[in-house]
């Protein structure tokens, strides 16, 4: 087994190489999606869909994702498929609460960082030293992680002041900051004004009572894209996940890139644990992400390798998670009615502009449906609520994935000197 | 006497494989400011000896004196401190790059990354008129224009000492014209090169002097002047060489294969094919030339079915065969000899007889009803690697421990023993030495003349002279009208496949 | 304090064998305890059962052996798990949690001289000579909370959290949203559960608990009821942000005794689930040779369930919950178990 | 692969799954050392060996296990990694449980009806995986990983909506009971206990036999591993790689389907919130254990039920908690993966030093050119 069949991804090689989408267009296209978010809103009447709390919940539930999205992408630039992740993830929240309880809070990060370093090391040891395939090293791990979390959590926290084998004492929190004055706009915002009140509860979700991690994770996105895309370490690094035979020829260590990779990304998996431990809980608690590394892999490979891309995923994901997490019943809701209009958009184009016929009397269909759902029911079950971040991301992939492109070398197995 | 005029000196260097001897006890001496030319058949040991020299890989025993002073390298980076560079075999460049960041890597201690390098290639590009400009993709440049990007990479990091294994392998005669125009400007700029080809009247062009390699050894160093191209090829072999006869045509009036009108878009740009018109008879072999990346892959894919051609017909005998699937197109008589080996005509790790059913897993002898009929295969098998003398020690070995010629020895085989009413093979000796070689052009000659048609697509114009019975060449996509072998120049060929001197917009 | 907090407990290392020899010598009782998921710690209803325990450890000097079950794990591992705690020779076993159900049956009626109780299940399956099948009126004691929550709320606009969207906790549910029903009919209540089985997160995840109560919160709530055990956690901290006049209920334990100090203000009270009574109980009834078999409900009336009037946030109020608890102990009020 | 009559690959092949349980236990005792727990005591538990019953029930999971490994191997052998087999088998065992439920036939058939629906359903679910990669290029590894998230809400949902009533004084709700006479009746293996081994066992073997069969003996089995040696080779021979990537999808997700089933017609008769679940993921690290081998899944998959089996008495036989179990089993992955490759490798290398030498003593002289190019 290596790095997976690249059937249907083929239409990548095709695929126009416009990479860069100017910025103008992202804005356009950002302003365009507050104008419908408060269209939909002002229809709907589902006044949380765009609330600062929603968009502050959406950042919160974005971070641990976006964090280990970060993760994957360090190491599959460097050609390491790593879903490895969730398991790096997991040693990182024991760590934070270990240490964070031990010596406070800021040494907690350090440990959740420390944790998801070792689970990387594990990964880098089997990939990079043994060239084992790279998705079965990453389910190892995922099997070795919780064990072993588990284990370390029975052994250090029972018999702790309101610790037990599943969970750890609370850690003490860390600080959060708020932009001075962007409260006032609460009021602006609880007038529930077309757009006005949307941009209000935009930024102030954006900008108050933000964690110390959150803006962390921020600058680390910023920085990531830095260091990757406008060092000459960002460039050696992508080039072993480019062609790691060209990078050894012109004297790059492709072995050594490989690990700073898998380790950056253990390191930021890690971090997206402490996270989870310290900020969104402060407790440990097993069991307690959720999976969130597998969802971090998707952000990234829908975020198209990329910082900004993987960045948008995580909070879309975060986004919708929280919606129905907040208030299922007319936040998403109010969604399907959106989703239904953008169905019928997508569909009548493929018929009229692109004569797909298939997929567009597909499109329209799904997309009538889900009218007549929004139109003769006026909330919608909690069973199937839960299911929206996963099917919203499906659909996203659905319609994004032949426009990706993975690292030339992602997920091939390197040993040097048997390049050619 | 190792005098400071010499550039490089290689002593005894030896280099065993896993169960291969790849170079044995080699001695040579490179005078700097020359170009010095190694020469070899396939296998031989030559682009072997040079990434030992470029510190790619190590040798088991030797010396490599640079300048006189002893080096011994673990790395291609200490090998590029000492001033060499290596322009490989098969390009070393990211796709997904662009030409700054290929040239750049490695090297961002000299310039950085960013608008000081920009200018630095700016300036060696218009220095030595490579005409690379830093910005572009290397996915989007052809073939020549890789070829100096590659050579632009070793100048940036300011070697004294260039290797360039096989650069003209992929160039048409006028971009070779070009590349040596460049090497006789380093050599002017008192820069060594070292110079690897199988073409001896190039080599005899350019080479100062010239060391030859059998089987990894030494055999003579000579000068250009005291040898014909004929000796050193015997030098080369060590025998009489093989060169492709066509005997009294064997064409009939039977169209094989008829590819009308073909087109194919892509998303990006031009078309890949342009309208395309061809026509193979029984009994013909109708060589395409051209430069790589000019069609021939799209031309064979849409033929075998493996891509939809966006318009156009394909005809097998008189059945439209346009809509059909690989596995149809196979089983109806359309054999396939790949141009990559690894990678399209071999499960590298399945044993021998695997790989004989593989591409025929419907047809006898392989199958017995929806079953795999492992017994009669394996017999098969057997006849195929004594008839057609693949070098192994039983069926059972894994395809990837053969060498390449062998390798392709089981293919062709393969694809014989399901006597095809059409053949297209690309490159069908590509790699192969010699022997191999030879045996390979008379299985396709006798089954041309029980009537096979075949499509006959090579970077080898000797080959193509001599096999075909009309040459076509393909430029951007487009058929180019016919030749005639028997009169057509590789020089004529070469200005057709570049297009005149326009080649810079195939990019 | 031994009702105090699960740190007492915590002690001991799950599956601790500790002897405290006080008293009753040699014929000291040994108690096999088998956890659901989650185990010792997980400050719901599993602390609340190994506080039962320490209770018996302290006042009948019975020794014990715990052990815990592991997520998706086969039937036949639980039926193994009660097997081995017998094997050691732990002959009055307690299973916490109605997962324990067919286990309980089976090995209940192949080891018919030790005796079985367990948790949360009144069921066929786990019926025998020698079973108490303990269970709580959930719905009763949460029908009390949400009266008192309907009393409190300045918004007439309450809150419900689940952990996991399980029968036993709609009962929680129920009860809730009746009790505010009946004193303020006009009570708007938002109603999240976490997770759905078999994904068994919503108990540990405590960071969907926080964004769940900060929505309803936000949404207008102002006070916010949760059965979603470790998640449970995140509702506190989020009612500590959304701040004064805002509210958190908590549930099986008193939690304004348990959770973290720094949210206790915020609780405004606990709907205890006494399991630790239950477990006691059975215990002493074992060691006392006076153990019936069958079901026996804590309910009001048994105060197997009850309101926690700890920081004195509802004494106000204690008149009419008074009343309420007593017409439903009088079985005037019949508390629903469903939604 | 594999050369004929070769000892020393045999070997070397015997070697690798040793060589990694050693690796697993090595590193499983520093742990417990570092952690001061007593190595001693729990390899004395853990290699207790399980009484007549345990071993009984051994069999059952691993019967389970089975299913779910082959449904992943069967995508391994040709890269494809479906990730989502616990999704898929959820999906089945409850439609099964449904149908079967409302006893539409008469016992057997109604049995055979419940065996078509849950492949179906399995296969089903799958099969959008397998359609969004087909269509859309999506990696199965991300859509059948947002699909078992999916399946858990759905199912939530629809069980829900089926729920029969609740018994009276249970806390589990679950789809109607399938009537006695659809049900699959235990076989008596071992004297010395009254468990007896799921009737499906039975199931097992023949999917175990029929995968072998038909990814070794068959045309469709030929493409299938040549799709997963070379995809670029498998297309070129004709192979229609996209379609077999439905089909091995399909294939997959059908047996996926019958993960549930020994439970549901041999121990629960129904599907409620009680109903086992993560089966597929166990299934992942077998297939690997077992290299997508007939056998040797079947090997693993024993292991694995011996493992987990063990871990349940482990903490109360000597106070450390299970989850040093888990530890174990994960390393044994890795180790199994690394010792394999590390295998293959040394294999490949002694395979051409002995092609080169055959062929240098076949003929020293003119084939040396040729002998030296192996
Ligand atoms: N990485 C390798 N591992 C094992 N054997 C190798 C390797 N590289 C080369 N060889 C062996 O060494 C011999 C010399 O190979 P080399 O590539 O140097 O030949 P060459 O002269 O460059 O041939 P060509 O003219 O086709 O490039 C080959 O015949 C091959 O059998
Ligand atoms: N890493 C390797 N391991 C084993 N054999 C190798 C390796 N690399 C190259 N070879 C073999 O060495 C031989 C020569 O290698 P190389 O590609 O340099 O020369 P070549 O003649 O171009 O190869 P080929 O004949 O396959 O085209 C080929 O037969 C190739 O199969
Ligand atoms: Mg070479
Ligand atoms: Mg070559």
């Amino acid at each position: 087994m290596t790095a997976g069949l690249e059937v249907g991804t083929s239409v990548v090689h095709e695929a126009p190489r416009s990479r860069k989408i100017p910025t103008k267009y992202l804005l356009a296209s950002g302003a365009a999606g507050i104008v419908l978010l408060s269209l939909l809103r002002v229809i709907t009447g589902a006044n949380d869909i765009d609330s600062a709390g929603i968009v502050n919940a959406a950042l919160i539930g974005a971070v641990p994702i976006g964090l280990a999205a970060l993760g994957g992408l360090w190491s599959e630039r460097a050609g390491v498929v790593n879903i490895g992740l969730e398991g790096m993830m997991i040693l990182g929240t024991w760590g934070a609460a270990w240490a964070g309880i031990k010596w406070g809070p800021w040494m907690g990060l350090v440990g959740g960082i420390v944790a998801g370093l070792l689970g990387a090391a594990i990964h880098a040891l089997a990939t990079v030293g043994f060239g084992v395939d790279h998705i079965v090293s990453g389910v190892a791990l995922n099997v070795i992680a919780p064990g072993a979390t588990s284990y370390l959590a029975t052994r250090t926290f029972t018999g702790m002041q309101g610790g037990g084998p599943t969970q750890s004492p609370t850690i003490d929190s860390l600080p959060t900051l708020s932009v001075p004055g962007v409260d006032g706009l609460k009021d602006l915002e609880a007038h529930h004004w077309f757009l006005a009140s949307d941009l209000a509860g935009l930024i102030r979700g954006l900008l108050t009572d933000l964690s110390i991690v959150t803006i962390f994770a921020i600058l680390l996105v910023i920085g990531s894209w830095w260091v990757l895309w406008r060092t000459p370490f960002g460039l050696r690094l992508r080039s072993c996940g480019e062609s790691p035979v060209a990078a050894e020829t012109l004297g790059v260590n492709v072995y050594l890139y490989k690990v700073y990779g898998v380790l950056a990304s253990g390191a930021l998996a890690g971090l997206a644990g402490a996270f989870l431990a310290q900020v969104a809980a402060n407790a440990y608690r097993e069991g307690q992400t959720g999976n969130r590394g597998y969802i971090g892999l998707a952000a990234m490979i829908f975020g198209n390798w990329r910082p900004g891309g993987l960045a948008g995923g995580s909070l879309l994901f975060g986004y919708t998670d929280a919606a129905r997490l907040r208030n299922a019943g007319s936040n998403i809701h109010a969604m399907i009615l959106l989703a239904a209009v953008l169905l019928i958009v997508v569909g009548l184009w493929q018929l009229l502009r692109k004569h797909r016929t298939v997929q567009g009397v597909i499109a329209l269909v799904v997309g009538g449906g889900a009218l007549l759902m929004y139109l003769f029911t006026d909330t919608i079950s909690s069973e199937l609520a839960g299911t929206t971040p996963y099917l919203v991301t499906l659909l996203v992939m659905a319609l994004a994935s032949q426009r990706l492109r993975m690292p030339a070398a992602d997920g091939k197995i390197y040993r040097r000197g048997e390049g050619q | 006497m190792p005098d400071t005029d010499v550039a490089v000196e290689l002593h005894g260097i030896t280099k065993r494989f896993p169960g291969v001897v790849a170079n044995k006890d080699i001695e040579i001496v490179v005078r700097r400011g020359t170009v010095h030319a190694i020469v070899g058949e396939n296998g031989a040991g030559k682009s072997t000896l040079m990434k030992i020299l470029y510190g790619v890989q190590k040798p088991d025993e030797g010396s490599i004196t640079v300048n006189g002073q002893q080096q011994s390298f673990s790395s291609p980076t200490d090998a590029i401190k000492a001033g060499i560079g290596m322009v490989f075999q098969h390009f070393m460049l990211a796709d997904n790059f662009t030409v700054l960041e290929n040239v750049v890597l490695g090297a961002e201690q000299l310039h950085g990354i960013g608008g000081a390098a920009r200018q630095e290639i700016e300036r060696i590009s218009s220095a030595y008129g490579l005409g690379v400009r830093p910005g572009d993709l290397v996915a989007d440049l052809g073939v020549g224009a890789r070829q100096r990007v590659e050579i632009l990479k070793v100048l940036y990091r300011g070697a004294k000492i260039l290797i360039l294994d096989e650069p003209t392998a992929v160039l048409v005669p006028q971009e070779v014209d070009e590349l040596f125009d460049n090497l006789a400007g380093l050599k002017a700029e008192g820069l060594t090169v070292i110079f690897i080809s199988h073409k001896l009247d190039e080599v005899l062009k350019v080479a100062d002097e010239i060391t030859v390699i059998r089987r990894g050894t030494t055999v003579q160093t000579v000068e250009p002047k005291g040898v014909t191209a004929r000796q050193l090829a015997e030098l080369m072999v060590g025998s009489e060489l093989p060169t492709p006869q066509t005997e009294e045509s064997t064409v009939t009036d039977r169209v094989a294969l008829q590819v009308k009108d073909a087109s194919l878009g892509s998303a990006t740009g031009p078309k890949v094919l342009d309208h395309i018109d061809l026509t193979i008879h029984a009994g013909e072999v109708l060589g395409i030339a051209g430069v790589e990346g000019n069609g021939q892959a799209e031309l064979v894919e849409i033929i075998m079915g493996m891509r939809d051609a966006s318009s156009g017909v394909i005809t097998f005998g008189d059945t439209d065969i346009t809509e059909w699937h690989t596995r149809e197109i196979r089983e109806a008589g359309i054999g396939y000899i790949p141009e990559d080996r690894h990678r399209h005509g071999l499960l590298l790790d399945a044993p021998l007889w695997e790989n004989r059913i593989l591409g025929h897993q419907t047809e006898e002898p392989n199958i017995k009803g929806f079953l795999i009929d492992g017994k009669d295969a394996k017999a098969d098998t057997q006849r195929i690697v004594e008839q057609y003398d693949v070098r192994t020690p039983s069926i059972f070995v894994t395809a990837g421990s053969l060498s390449g010629g062998n390798q392709q020895k089981l293919i062709i085989g393969r694809e014989m023993s399901h006597s095809p009413k059409v053949l297209v093979a690309a490159h069908p000796t590509r790699g192969v030495d010699v022997g191999a070689q030879a045996a390979i052009w008379d299985h396709i000659r006798e089954a041309r003349r029980e009537g096979l048609g075949v499509l006959l697509i090579s970077a080898d114009l000797d080959e193509l002279i001599g096999l075909s019975d009309t040459i076509r060449v393909i430029l951007r996509g487009r058929l180019s009208d016919e030749f005639d072998p028997d009169t057509v120049t590789a020089e004529q060929l070469g200005a057709a496949m570049t297009g005149a001197d326009t080649k810079e917009e195939q990019a | 304090g031994s009702d105090s907090d699960t740190g007492d407990g915590g002690t001991t290392a799950p599956g601790g064998s500790t002897g405290t020899g006080s008293g009753s010598g040699s014929a000291a009782l040994k108690v096999g305890l088998a956890y659901d998921v989650g185990g010792r710690g997980d400050q719901s209803f599993n602390d609340s059962a190994a506080k039962g325990l320490d209770k018996a450890k302290t006042e009948l000097g019975v020794t014990s052996k715990e052990s815990e079950a592991s997520n998706g794990e086969p039937e036949s591992a639980r039926e193994e798990r009660l097997t081995s705690l017998i094997n050691g020779g732990y002959t009055t076993i307690v299973a916490v949690g109605f997962a324990y159900a067919p286990a309980v049956g089976k090995v209940a009626k192949a080891n018919p001289d030790v005796k079985f109780a367990i948790i949360d299940d009144a069921s066929d399956a786990s019926k025998g000579d020698n079973v108490m099948q303990i269970t709580f009126a959930e719905n009763e004691g949460s029908y009390l909370v949400g009266a008192a929550a309907a009393l409190k709320t300045k918004k007439a606009h309450l809150g419900f959290i689940g952990g996991v969207e399980t029968p036993l906790i709609k009962k929680f549910e129920a009860g809730y949203i009746a009790g505010a029903k009946k004193v303020k009919p006009n009570t708007k209540i938002d109603v999240t559960y976490l997770t759905q089985p078999p994904d068994f997160g919503g108990f540990g995840d405590p960071a969907k608990g926080k964004t769940a109560a900060d929505g309803q919160f936000q949404g207008g709530a102002d006070i916010v009821y949760h059965a979603a055990g470790g998640s449970g956690a995140g509702v506190f901290n989020a009612a500590k942000a959304a701040g004064a006049g805002h509210w958190a209920i908590g549930v099986d334990s008193d939690q304004a005794l348990t959770a973290a100090p720094a949210v206790r203000p915020q609780i405004l009270t606990s709907m205890i689930k006494n399991v630790n009574v239950g477990v006691f109980e059975f215990i002493k009834d074992v060691k006392n040779g006076s153990f019936k078999a069958g079901n026996r409900t804590f309910d009001l009336k048994s105060g197997g369930v009850s309101i926690s009037m700890t920081d004195g946030h509802i004494n106000d109020i204690k008149g009419q919950l008074d009343q309420l608890r007593d017409q439903i102990i009088s079985g005037a009020i019949k508390v629903p178990v469903k939604p | 692969m594999k050369t004929r009559f070769d000892p020393r690959r045999l070997a070397l092949g015997a070697a690798a799954p040793v060589l990694a349980l050693l690796v697993a236990v090595l590193i499983t005792s520093l742990i417990l050392l570092a952690t001061g727990d007593p190595v001693g005591d729990v390899w004395k538990q853990m290699l207790k060996a399980p009484k007549p019953g345990q071993f009984t029930d051994m069999i059952n999971s691993a019967t389970v296990l089975y299913f779910s490994a082959i449904a992943v191997a069967i995508g391994f052998k040709m890269n494809l990694f479906n990730i989502g087999v616990d999704g898929q088998y959820r999906v089945a065992a409850f439609a099964a449980a449904a149908v079967g439920g409302q006893a539409l036939l008469p016992g057997p058939l109604n049995i055979l009806l419940i065996l078509v629906v849950a492949m179906a359903a399995g296969a089903f679910w799958a099969g959008i995986a397998a359609w969004l990669k087909y269509s859309r290029g999506v990696s199965e590894v991300i859509s059948t990983i947002m699909l078992n998230a999916i399946a858990t809400g759905v199912v939530a949902w629809l069980l829900a909506k089926v729920a029969a009533d609740q018994a009276e004084g249970s806390n589990e709700i679950g789809t109607k009971e399938l009537p006695e006479s659809s049900r699959v009746g235990g076989i008596k293996l071992l004297s010395g206990t009254n468990k007896e081994v799921y009737g499906l066992i039975v199931l097992a073997i023949l999917v175990g036999f029929l995968y072998w069969f038909v990814i070794n003996r068959t045309r469709f089995g030929f493409d299938l591993r040549a799709t997963g040696r070379s995809e670029s080779a498998a297309v070129a021979s004709g192979v229609d790689v996209k379609r077999m990537v439905l089909t091995s999808m399909l294939l997959s997700g059908a047996v996926a389907g019958l993960v549930g089933l020994p439970l549901l017609l041999g121990e629960n008769y129904n599907y409620g919130t009680d109903f086992q679940a993560g089966l597929g993921f166990s299934g992942i690290a077998i297939a690997l254990i077992g290299r997508n081998n007939a056998v040797g899944i079947g090997l693993g998959a024993l292991l694995w039920a011996y493992l987990e089996k063990q871990a349940v008495t482990l903490p109360i036989a000597t106070d450390v908690d299970d989850s040093i179990v888990k530890i174990i089993q994960g390393v044994m992955v890795l180790a199994v993966v690394i010792a394999y490759e590390v295998v293959r490798r040394v294999g490949q290398r002694i395979e051409q030093q002995q092609v080169t030498k055959q062929l240098a003593a076949q003929d020293a002289q003119p084939v040396a050119a040729e002998g030296a190019k192996a």
